[in-house]
This record gives structure tokens, C-alpha cells and sequence, in this order.
């Protein structure tokens, strides 16, 4: 792993840049997107993530609400991650990411920024927080793919 | 004046504390500590008297019987009202939604407005609404001041002969203020409608006393007030008990019924308790109450309130910090810290041992008026101290964005 | 096999028993003693973990929330379920509220039938008599046997294509037989209806398996299995609670509502749990399963049964003892003694340190069919032992009229 | 008071003669007469009381229904006391009884057969059963009364 990707203080920047600036951070008109609307049971977070598929690609995603600095950067990164891949590209950044909130394994080529979460396992009570706009996008994909 | 000293030593939670696990709880509108009292009497049941109640079988179940309806004379004590007029319910959550199904969508019909407000707990406005839809009523809300108060001024604007009901809390667990319900009562009968008050926050914090204030229903928890979870209590006017439709069916609250679904119902307050009920958490109740009347409600009332304003003063000069409601009467201080999200904030303090609560607190709609979606919420019990307080400036004066990031990453 | 004598030193109420109180308690149908474990369990949460649940905003809440869930997870585990189809309650007759509510309530309509029998408890067939009343759907009942069982041929002879939904108790609080509820469950399925199962009194006491039995509904209360009162289950299979109706609206079960009355429910199970639960007595559900799971359900079951054909074979050679129930399989004993009322005879029965209930034990339309007003129950669990029946048999050997008046009125 | 009435013996006996032997015991078709239905809240009695008042006179009263030796063997004696009585009469019996119960007070002129009962104030748990035919007069005295 690059020295870049291993030091804590760059993981707080990317967060803070991220929480303080979010990416993609507006909602579309657009009937044509996915919307998901994600409220979280045990914390106060509540987004909505938007998502445009054409013909297999993520031409467009975007999000909007209020949430704690976790879940407004990690989604934030995500949105970066996965506009113009396919839906199979985000499915295996979604579960490399995942690989890496449960300890077991760490992609950084697929995961880049989204490294800077690779100890929130630890903190069980964030677990939530790190993964609410991914299980919005899982679940906007899981309803596009039984609409085909 | 009250020992908060000698009243730690009551708490096995306290105990801990003071034993030095670093420990701060300010989450006591969320539940409140368990006196050793109350614990002895829910094991009591446990050990020397666990059989069912309602029945004179045998001594035991006729002794425990009788305890359990003397936790009934006690809250009528309490609440200064009379015993036939104390429901036990599992919860202020379950009072509520009684009162909105045996009432509310009883009694009220299309065209009758509901006044309340947009600083009520979800428990309270929820199964309004839900009445409001099936009986065609509609909601109103009491216009609150910028900090979120209910004034009598406003009550008066918003009242009119349309409203049949009127439903508040008489401290929100939000902002804290405490609400005139005495004069709010006096109004509402002027019009001839009834009021329901949430007593959730009031009730274990200042003197409740339902005949002065002339209210016609409150409901409240245990839990917030000392005792036990899973009961509750719904205080109604007898005459209005008496119209009012079961929310539950079963056994107890029936004296006898055929095959033909002839139900006879018996008189409330058992009309309304259908079930084995919650037996060890209404005996905990009693020894809840006395602990508390012990202690003295305005002795309370007073001591909270000062705590309170000893928290307020020394936020006051954190640059970083914004108080919604330094004026509330109650010990609720609710906070954020400038560009730093509550539950990063409320994070952020548990890391220092802290327990607070981030959140909307169950009043969603309040948004709107506070114009903030989110806060951190700290309140205080009596047996909570300056130096528990000290611990909360203290941490909110060095916090950083950057620490509430390390918190969740390192 | 299971060693009653060791079992004993886990229940309070056994050990002072044993220790000489002379006491004997055979009221298990109506709530149970307690282990050991189970009152740790409560304790602790107000000794160690007295917070609020379902936060995240500080390390006690958030262990508090899990320990809680996890509870959730044994039940699944002890039913064969699945963890969201596990809704907490207050108790059984809450759960059979909130599917007569959520369900029946809802998707019944004129024309329809409830199928039932007449030997359900109160808080089984209310709710069910009030949902038919709303929806104009009628209620029928099952023929029972002489001994007012319940056979599978009579339930085909009742079914038709009319049926809805069938509701009965797998075993019955006053009779004990075990009814056949998996083959049941199929011929209902067979008509197209769904099958609510009154667990109330065969969780505690028989192994129950809700995915190979297949019914759709399941109530019981934990303080008639070793738990605390306060705390009840429904089970339900999840595509049928996802389009039920809540019962309780309030703090928990609600995502998130605006001004307008725009409520977004959680998901199942949550949507059904509106409000503060009862936490202790949730934690102490689980430290009651996992014991049962420990002493074994098929142990249980079989011992029960084995002290029940005790009791059979000494009772049935008193000739001033009318037994009601000898073929039941399950450890309750219903009986009266020859030209003494029921609670006299239960009232000599506690002269003698004996705990058992007279009455129509809430089944009151049973009346009909086993053609007694009034009758004795003793019903044992797995920490009785054959002495305490033999006690038993001896009272109601010497028992006479006279005594009975003379103990009232000495 | 005469040794009759201070023999436990005796007292058992009046209870088994009116336990097995209930007299009015039988209901009215008659819609002139007041009607109570009592059913006990900690025991399983349920008693039907029927009472005809002419002029301030209790002219019939009789009562059926299941009850255990001490509820019906009370109301039996309560009727054969209160019939042909006035309302007055019949109050004045009422409370003396009471007052026996309470073990304060044994009135036998009024209480008459009663006094079977001047024990039962001690059983806590009988105290219901004791007074369950007594509580329908009284419901039904004041019903008449209030009607007046
Ligand atoms: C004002 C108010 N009302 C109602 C409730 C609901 O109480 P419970 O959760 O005990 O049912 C609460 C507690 O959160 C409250 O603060
Ligand atoms: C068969 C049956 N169903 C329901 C109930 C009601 O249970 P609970 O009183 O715990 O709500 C009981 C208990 O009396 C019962 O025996």
C-alpha cells in the first residue's frame, strides 16, 4: 500500500475535505433516476442517494440530506467511486468495501480514497454511519437488475 | 436542601461512578437511574412472591394482588387523584396510543380540530394523527415562540370552537420548557373541549397534581422517573374512563362474555387492563414514588432547575457552542457545536465518558421551528452534580472536528 | 433425564421451599418461578446497563441495544424463525391484540369466517369477537370432543372455503390437550387461510418449531416460561408482517413524519414497537430461553408429562375427585371435588400450603361444552416434583365441605 | 348473646343449610323488579340478586347464579333478613353487617343468622364472597332511591 494511503492523518484529511465538501451533494428532478432514501434506526442520519443507469453504466449518482461526518463523507466517496462504472464495477467496489468495514481485506485499487474507513470496523457503533449510502446504492442496483 | 452526596450512594450506577469508572450519565429524559429500592422490590417479587395477581386462590397471589393495587393508592397519591382513575399501561408510549384509540377516534368527528404542537414526542402526535385521519378531525399547532416555548398568549390565538382537543406535553423533551398547564386547562374548558397532557417529562421532574390543574388525562412512564421499564400509567377523569372503548381485550378485563360475543366489561381502571400485566415493574413503581416523594418533588424541581442554569452560565462562554433553550425551567440543555455535526459531537463525548443523546429526539416536526435538524441533548437528574456538569464544559471546550474524525477511523 | 432435585436450586422460590415452607406451588399455567439467572439478568441491566436502547451515541446505549437484539436472535433461534419475524410485546394478550388489530382488523371482510374453538383464553377470542364485529366477519367454532378436545376430524367437518383465518390455542390453559397443530396448519393451508397459533401455554412447555409446523402466528408471554412479566412475542412470517397494520404508533417504530401527517413506518419488526420497551424484561427472556434450552424442551415436555399420569393415577382412585382432563397430554389437572365450589376447594388446598387456581380460567364460554361452571386446576412444571403431587392427592382425600366453611369463618 | 349464636359449630352449620339448601333462590320474569348482576373481580362468583320494592317495602327478593359457600350461603340469609322489610330496615341490617365484618361491631338482633359470618372479617380473602349479595341490595336501594 502506498505510504499516502497508510497514515492516519491523511485518512482524517480525506474525511474532512469529504464532510466538508461533499461530492455529487444535490438531488435530480429527473424521474428517470433511482432514489433511496436511507434513514438510519440508530443514529440520526437521513439521506437520499439518486442514482441515473444507462444501459449497464452509472452515468450519474448524487445524494443530499443530513448526516454525521462517517456517513456524509463515506457516501460522498462513494459517488466519486462508482459515476461511470458499470453496475458490476460498483458491485465489487460495494463489497470491497465491505470486505474492509469487516477487517478482512483491504483493495485500495478498487477502494482509493474510501481506505481512509478501513478501521471504522472497529468502532461498531459507526459501522452504520460508514455504510448507509452503499447498502442505498445496493439496493437501487438489486432494483434495477429485477427490473431487467 | 437536597444531599446529592448521600443520594448517590442510593444508586448502584452512582456507585460505580463515584467508585471512579469516569463515567458521566446526562441522558436521564431517555430513562433514569434504578435506586436500590426499586431494584429490592422488582427482586422481591422474584424471590418471595412470584405468582400471578388478580386472584384470591391462594395467600400469595392474594397478597401480591393487594400490592400490586396499593402501587394504584400510590400514584393516586402521587398524581392526587383517585385510585379507580390510575391505568397501568407498559408505558407513557402505550397511555398515549390508548387515550388516541379509546377516546380520540371515539369521540371526535370530521370537522373537529385537535390543537397541539410541533414540539411533540412521536408517542404523543402520532396516534393523534392517525385519529385525525380516521374521524376526519384535523391537527392544529400552537404557533411556539423562536426558542420553541408554548406561551398562554399563543394558546389563546390558536384556541377556537372547533377544537375539541387539546394534547401537549407539559415539559417537551426537546426544549424543556415547562408549559402553564393550569391556565392551558382553564382555557380549554372555557371551550369545552378536554385536554391530554404528555407527562412523560413532567412528571418525574415537578409536582403533578391533577385536580389543582383540572386536566382530564396524563400519561406517563416509570423508567423516567426511577422505576422500572415496561409500565406506565394513564391518568383519566373517571366519567371519561367510563365512556371510553378499550384499546386491549382480554383476560381481566372482562367479567364474563358468551359464545354469542356478549362482552360485559368491568369498570375502569381494569376495564383498560387486559393481560397478566407487568406485575415485578408496578410493585418497582411504588418503591419508585416513595423514593422520590423521600426526596421531595419541589426539593426536585429546584435543585434540577439550578443544576441547569450552573450548566448554562459556563456554556455560555464556550465561543463553539450554541444553547436552543437557556431559558427552559427544566434540566434539558440542548446544544450544538458550531460545524460539527450532534451525533459527532455526542461521539465525541462519550469518548470522554459523557452519555448524552444526538438526535431530533422523536419530535421531528420541531425542525421547523428550532430551524435546526439535529441537537445534542443533555439532562439532568437530581443526583447529578456540579462537577458532572464541569465535565461537560470542560470536554466541549477542547473539542475539535478533527478528534470526532480520529474517534471513528483510528 | 432430567434432576429435579438440582433444577430446584436454581428457583428462589424452590430453595425455600425445600428449606421448609411447606409451600407447594401447581399454579404453572398461570405464571412461573423464576431461575436465578433470569433475575441476574434484570438486575444487571439496573445494576450495570441502565440506559435507553436503540442509540448509538455512547458505548453503554449501544450495548445495551445489542444485548437487547440479541435477545431477538435467541428467540429466533428457540422458534425457528427468522430474527425480524420476532416482535416484541407486552405479553401474550398484546400479541394477540396487535395481530387481531393489524391483521384480522384489516384484511377480514364480510362474509368471511374466523374458525375457533371454545376453549380459548379470553385475550385469544376477544380481540378476535371485536375484529369480526368491525369487519361483519363471523366467528365459528370447532366441535369439541366430550373431553373438549380438539381432533383433527372435527376440524376438517368445520372447515370451508369461507375461513379466513383459524385461531386456536396449541394447548389450552384449561383442558392441557396438545392439539395437532402442524396438520392443522396444513388443511388451513389447504382452504387458502393463514393459522394463528395462542402459544401462550405450549412455548413453556413444548418444543416448538414454527418453520416445520409452518403457521403464520405465534403469541406467548415469557412469564409463563421463566421470565419476567412485562415481555411477550409475536412471531410472524415476515411477507405477513410487512402488510400489517401497527397497533402502537410512537418513538421507535417511526422513521421519520412531518407536519402534514407523513408517517414512514420502520420496517417489520420495529414498526411494531412504538415506544421505550421493556428492556430488563427483554434480557431476562433471553436468560429464561437459554435455561429451558439447557434442561431441554423434549426433557421438559416428557417430565411434565410423566408427573401429570402421576397425579392421573392417584387422583382417579378418589372417588369424591371429578377429573376433567385424564387423557391431556400436558402437566394441567382439572378437577372438583364432589359438592364443594371450586375455590372453596382451592381455599382448603392453601390451608394445606398448596398454590392452585379455581376458576374458569378465563376460557369462560368453555362452560358449554364440559358442562361445569367452575373447576380446579393444578398445573405442574418441570421443578415439581412427585412429592408435591402426593401432597396434593392427600388434601383432597381428607377434604370435606365442613372444613372448607370452617376455614373461612374461624 | 346467647350461647346459639357464639357456637362455631352451629355457625357451620347455618352456612352448610343455606349453602345447600339456598332459599329464594330462583330469578323473577317480572320487569318491576331490580336487578343487579354481580361478578366478583378476584373470585369466580357471578350472582344475579332480584329485589321488588312496593311503597318503601321489599316485598320479594330472590337471586341465582354460581358462588362458593360463602357468597351464596351470605346472600341466602341476606334475603330470608331483608324480606317484607322497609328500605330503611333493610340499610340499617346492611351496615350492621358491614360492621361485623369489619370486625368492629356484632348487631345479632339484626344480623340474626348472620353472625354465621362474624369470623370471616379475618380472611381478607373472603371479605368479597362475605358481602357480594349485600353490595346488590345496596347497588339496588340506591337506584330506587335516586329514581324517587
Ligand atoms: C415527552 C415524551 N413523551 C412520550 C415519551 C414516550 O415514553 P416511552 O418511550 O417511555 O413510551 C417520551 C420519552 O421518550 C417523552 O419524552
Ligand atoms: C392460552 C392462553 N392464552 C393467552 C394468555 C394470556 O397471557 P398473558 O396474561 O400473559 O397476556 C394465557 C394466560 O393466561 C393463556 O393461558
Amino acid at each position: 500500500m502506498s505510504d499516502y494511503l497508510k497514515d492516519p492523518q491523511i485518512h482524517r484529511e480525506i474525511i474532512m475535505d469529504h464532510y466538508q465538501h461533499p461530492r455529487n451533494h444535490h438531488l435530480s428532478d429527473d424521474k428517470t433516476y433511482h432514489k433511496a432514501h436511507m434513514a438510519s434506526e440508530s443514529c440520526i442520519d437521513d439521506l437520499t442517494v439518486m442514482m441515473k443507469i444507462d444501459k449497464g453504466l452509472i452515468s450519474d449518482v448524487c445524494f443530499d440530506g443530513v448526516g454525521c461526518t462517517i456517513s456524509t463523507a463515506s457516501t460522498s466517496i462513494l459517488t466519486d467511486l462508482i459515476k461511470g462504472k458499470t453496475l458490476e464495477e460498483a458491485k465489487s467496489i460495494i463489497n470491497s468495501y465491505y470486505a474492509m468495514i469487516d477487517l478482512k481485506e483491504l483493495n485500495e485499487d478498487l477502494l482509493q480514497e474510501a481506505v481512509a474507513f478501513q478501521n471504522v470496523g472497529k468502532q461498531a457503533n459507526r459501522i452504520k454511519c460508514a455504510t448507509i449510502g452503499f447498502k442505498a446504492i445496493e439496493q437501487m442496483i438489486k432494483e434495477e437488475e429485477t427490473h431487467d | 436542601m437536597l444531599n446529592v452526596k448521600e443520594i448517590r450512594k442510593d444508586f448502584p450506577m452512582c456507585v460505580k461512578q463515584d467508585a471512579g469508572n469516569g463515567k458521566v450519565y446526562l441522558d436521564n429524559a431517555a430513562t433514569t437511574f434504578k435506586p436500590y429500592s426499586v431494584i429490592e422490590a422488582v427482586t422481591r417479587y422474584y424471590t418471595d412472591e412470584s405468582v400471578n395477581i388478580h386472584r384470591g386462590d391462594y395467600d400469595l397471589s392474594y397478597q401480591v394482588s393487594d400490592e400490586y393495587e396499593q402501587t394504584r393508592k400510590t400514584v393516586a397519591r402521587f398524581l392526587n387523584c383517585e385510585e379507580r382513575e390510575v391505568i397501568f399501561t407498559s408505558g407513557a408510549s402505550a397511555s398515549l396510543n390508548l387515550f388516541a384509540y379509546g377516546w380520540a377516534q371515539k369521540f371526535l368527528k370530521k370537522g373537529d380540530v385537535i390543537l397541539s404542537s410541533e414540539a411533540e414526542h412521536a408517542s404523543n402526535i402520532l396516534p393523534l394523527m392517525k385519529a385525525a385521519e380516521l374521524t376526519g378531525a384535523t391537527i392544529e399547532y400552537i404557533p411556539l415562540t423562536e426558542e420553541g416555548e408554548l406561551t398562554i398568549e399563543a394558546f389563546k390565538g390558536a384556541m377556537h370552537d372547533k377544537v375539541k382537543l387539546v394534547s401537549i406535553a407539559h415539559i417537551s423533551n426537546v426544549l424543556g420548557f415547562v408549559h402553564p398547564i393550569k391556565e392551558l386547562t382553564k382555557i380549554t374548558h372555557e371551550y369545552g373541549a378536554i385536554i391530554s397532557v404528555d407527562g412523560a417529562q413532567s412528571v418525574p421532574h415537578i409536582k403533578t397534581d391533577v385536580k389543582d390543574w383540572d386536566i382530564d388525562f396524563l400519561s406517563f412512564s416509570a423508567h423516567k422517573m426511577l422505576g422500572p421499564t415496561g409500565v406506565g400509567v394513564l391518568f383519566g377523569k373517571y366519567a371519561l374512563l367510563d365512556q371510553m372503548d378499550a384499546f386491549m381485550l382480554g383476560g381481566g378485563n372482562n367479567a364474563r362474555f358468551d359464545i354469542c360475543g356478549n362482552i360485559q366489561l368491568k369498570n375502569p381502571p381494569f376495564k383498560f387492563e387486559a393481560g397478566t400485566p407487568a406485575i415485578e415493574a408496578v410493585l418497582g413503581l411504588k418503591a419508585a414514588i416513595l423514593y422520590l416523594e423521600k426526596v421531595g418533588m419541589d426539593e426536585i424541581e429546584a435543585y434540577e432547575h439550578e443544576l441547569k442554569t450552573y450548566a448554562v452560565s459556563q456554556l455560555k462562554d464556550l465561543k463553539n457552542v450554541i444553547l436552543y433553550n437557556p431559558h427552559a425551567g427544566t434540566g434539558i440543555i440542548t446544544f450544538n457545536v458550531e460545524g460539527i455535526f450532534a451525533q459527532d459531537t455526542a461521539i465525541y463525548l462519550n469518548s470522554k465518558g459523557l452519555m448524552v443523546r444526538a438526535g431530533n429526539h422523536c419530535a421531528k416536526i420541531l425542525v421547523e421551528v428550532i430551524k435546526t435538524s439535529e441537537t445534542v441533548r443533555a439532562s439532568v437528574s437530581f443526583y447529578n452534580t456540579k462537577e458532572e456538569v464541569d465535565r461537560l464544559v470542560d470536554a466541549l471546550r477542547t473539542i475539535t472536528l478533527e478528534q470526532c474524525i480520529d474517534l471513528s477511523i483510528m
